[in-house]
């Protein structure tokens, strides 16, 4: 395993202090690896999100105006600690509320959970999405339903330009959910990352074998398949992800082209060639393109690409400025 | 012998250094079909519980557990705190007011445990979690402590039925977890949290 | 070798298309590969740069408001030819004339020049300016000096904001000489990169070792050294750079953390940490930090650090706003 | 035997052929000290050249140089675009008016490749480029004409002398193009360039 780190313990830490040395509108409460805006207003909800790390620039990188109050930093892939979510709802609770956006994965659900029930002990209003848009897993009632990946980023992006704009709790929530309810992802891995604390790759893939339907964490897909080429990714990627969506000729869509950490811009935008001209042809406008990385897994080399169902109200939200280390606009 | 604060004040420092010592183990049994951090995140709870433990308040084997919790919860990552610090938040309660633990006590402080766990994370016998192996050896203390066995011989009971459980999550699919977006990929391999119940019994019982 | 791709011969042409379908305020004039502002000033300098592709966002990324004019994209590390050049100075030629942003590299030096040459057989006004803040290569008149890496970065930015700020080209090519007399770099490989016609990685490390002082191409640098820390490789790359500059408790400077392409965010924070650390140990105040990937090497695993002294007026033309596809502020 | 514009035509169509032959060897001698893509970039040229020959005016000599330049330079990448386009230039206007090649023609067009590249590039006999083949294979020429040899004799001679000129770059440090990045570490490898015109003189020698 070869990265820049110096101290295995201390890897999460160190980048928090990375992130607000770089950033210094945020501030770091290192105890409980919190990074949070300097200027919190009262009369806004404040969203709060976070995970483990390793998905840089989520979610950190998306702490400031226009999208995330405060992110919850746990260790590479696992979950923050109840207490560490319980004390970042502390820190940015407002007289509007919080809303909580969680990615579905059981660790994550459990500690923001019982997080959020503490801090509804201490008559701290909050509310929870939980974000589930990886088409690579089966949905059903007998599971724990599907994974959250890089769709989101566009549920930070539309509630925090929702709760920029003012609007109460409930209100942030509906829109989060109504964002989370319209957005689809899969992705595909060229190559596993190497998680730090175990220092060799997570799975092994054949020189021309890829994992289609990864997992952020380098959770396997729906099955490893030949290697192929930019277009033919972009069409089973895509065929997975439109079944689930209504997209027609009269329907717009937001699309991210995520790189999931070692794998370069050159070959993002070459995808998002392939797939635009598909979105294309299949009769779908793309009304906005994020190509980047934006919800990486380490160093895993690969790519996934996330659609959101567009409406006028979403489209507004989505239009909204924002202003944070790892999405400007 | 009666298990007293003490007892389970060592029962507690060599589970954290078995856990520590498999850390590794724990991992990989993670990265078949998890995220190969299972290890890691109980190691990094235990260690500080062990750093920790002569600090924890002894006045009772419930405050003591209690104080065994928070640090679980606190330090623990990923899935394991909450399941971790749950059981343990849920076993101090059960052992409320008891100086001197019997076998049907530690029966009783398990079944608490596995209670906390199954309403924290909502998962039942047969979903692919350490409760495959938890509840089986819970079932076996109970017995055993009905059958009047001693502590090290109910142990040895349950480490069997926990050993058994954790072959049997070979055999069935995760509903729960990170292994059950694998689907059927997740049958033939064990449950990490399984397996790691079985080793801990089994190390724990051996002393 | 593993790559999001279709077909070698069209690699950088449907990455360009790619670029242009994403970011529709930009346009593709393909048979040169040159990618331009839609909306050209004509009472504005225009800039234009580019160069071998493979280092997304540079350089086709940096066009937008605030910076480039026009981007000429070469093959994968191959300059761009003459005509390609030449195509992109006609297409942009403004009253105010043009400043071409050169690498210093043999064959960019030599496309360029040839087509400044023919422009100015046409009556168009070019300056050129060569970036060669690389130190890792020794200057001396003997040889074509240094190259350029990272810190052409700031030089888009600053002449990019004098430009739109109005400034004739004399003025703009003095500030962007300005810019390049005081940015340093150096950089270095944790593992090399696989340019696509070639297929196997270019050049090849031990498990422990590392290139110290490589270049963005993956030519080597000053030597193969053992891995170390963070911390260590921060101060390796500060004593270099900082000799060369003349930084001390009254001057500001600003940073690049640059990843080289394969290395995460993640990684790059906790180095940016080490290297903040340090500077405010040596009584060196950073006026504005960047981190991310801005000039990469394809696949390769690595960083490079570009520090840029800074007196009043550089700062007032870094702080200008920028909105670009892989520069906003 | 007289080199009218046919034989010129017929030589670059072989040209061509070696060096796309030899495209993925270009590219490992450029490997070793240089950004590895110099087979691929000429190759590029060359294809173009390969493809558009019928096309090419060949109305003089000259006209058909200048064509074949005209390619070269947009269609090879990197350095070798200019390098290589500026040199055919070069050597067309050198020809200019000339029907039919002698040998000490053909070393008069060398003569001025070699000037278009200095006067592009700014390297010199000895910096390490494929100058350091191409200005002894331009001077055996010469000689040859002098000596009135036969075009095969004095291929022959100039083929030895760009080999020999290769050769020697393994011995000098490169101080123009990319490999003068690496100072002394370009010691004991060759340059590419030069080992180029090395292998093309001989291949275009044989036939
Ligand atoms: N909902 C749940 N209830 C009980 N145990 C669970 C649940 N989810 C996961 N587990 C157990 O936790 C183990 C994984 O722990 P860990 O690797 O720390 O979690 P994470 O999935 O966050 O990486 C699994 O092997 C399983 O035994
Ligand atoms: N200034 C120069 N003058 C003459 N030849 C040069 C010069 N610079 C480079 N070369 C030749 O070009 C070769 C490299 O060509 P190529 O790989 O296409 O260029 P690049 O450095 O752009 O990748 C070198 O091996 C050398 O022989
Ligand atoms: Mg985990
Ligand atoms: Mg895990
Ligand atoms: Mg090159
Ligand atoms: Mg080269």
């Amino acid at each position: 395993m070869k990265k820049i780190i110096n101290n295995l313990e201390t890897i999460v830490l160190e980048m928090c202090e990375g992130i607000v040395k770089a950033h210094p509108e945020l501030e770091l409460i290192p105890r409980y690896q919190i990074v949070k805006r300097k200027d919190i207003d009262q009369n806004k909800v404040s969203l709060v999100s976070g995970g483990g790390s390793g998905h840089e620039p989520a979610h950190a990188g998306f702490v400031g105006e226009g999208m995330l109050t405060a992110a919850v930093c746990g260790d590479v892939f696992a979950s923050p600690s109840t207490p560490q979510v319980y004390n970042a709802l502390e820190e940015v609770a407002t007289d509007k509320g919080i809303l909580l956006i969680i990615k579905n994965y059981s660790g994550d659900c459990m500690n923001f959970d019982a997080a959020a029930e503490m801090a509804e002990d201490s008559d701290i209003n909050v509310e929870c999405v939980y974000v589930n848009d990886d088409v690579a897993v089966e949905d059903s009632l007998f599971t724990v339903g599907r994974r959250g990946v890089a769709g989101t980023v566009f549920v930070h992006k539309i509630a925090g330009a929702a709760a920029e704009a003012g609007a109460d709790l409930a209100e942030v929530k509906r829109i989060a959910q109504k964002t989370i309810d319209n957005t689809k992802s899969i992705g595909f891995a060229l190559d596993s990352c190497t998680v730090p604390s175990k220092g060799t790759p997570t799975f092994t893939l054949e020189d021309d074998e890829i994992e289609f339907g990864v997992g952020i964490h380098g959770e396997p897909g729906i099955e490893r398949q030949k290697i192929t080429n930019s277009d033919e990714l972009a069409k089973q990627m895509l065929d997975k992800v439109l079944a689930e969506l209504d997209l027609g000729a009269d329907k717009d869509c937001a699309i991210i082209v995520n790189g999931l950490g070692a794998t370069p811009l050159m070959e993002l935008y070459l995808l998002n060639n392939s797939i635009t001209k598909q979105l294309n042809e299949r009769d779908i406008d793309v009304y906005k393109t994020y190509v980047g990385n934006y919800m990486t897994a380490l160093d895993m080399a690969g790519a996934s690409i996330t659609v959101l169902e567009l409406d006028d109200e979403l489209k507004k939200y989505l239009d909204a400025s924002a202003n944070t280390p790892g999405f400007k606009q | 012998m009666a298990v007293g604060v003490l007892e389970v004040k060592e029962t507690v420092r060599r589970l954290s250094e078995i856990i520590i010592e498999n850390e590794v183990y724990f991992c990989d049994l993670d990265s078949v079909a998890g995220d190969g951090d299972f290890g890691a995140s109980i190691a990094k709870g235990f260690r500080e519980v062990l750093k920790e433990i002569d600090d924890i308040d002894t006045d009772s084997i419930s405050s003591f557990i209690r104080g065994c919790a928070m640090i679980i919860m606190e330090h623990c990552g990923g899935a394991s705190g909450p399941i971790w610090g749950s059981a343990f938040m849920a076993a101090s309660r059960s052992v409320k007011g008891k100086e001197n633990l019997e076998v049907s006590d530690i029966a009783e402080m398990f079944d608490a445990g596995v209670a906390g766990i199954q309403k924290r994370g909502g998962a039942k016998q047969g979903d692919k979690t350490l409760l495959d192996a938890l509840i089986p050896a819970t079932e076996a203390l109970q017995k055993a402590g009905e059958e009047g066995k001693d502590v090290k011989e109910a142990f040895a009971d349950a480490t069997k039925a926990a050993q058994e459980g954790a072959e049997y999550t070979k055999t069935i699919v995760a509903a729960k977890g990170r292994a059950s977006y694998l689907g059927d990929r997740s049958l033939n391999h064990p449950d990490a949290g399984a397996m790691a119940i079985g080793v801990i019994m089994k190390e724990l019982t051996e002393g």
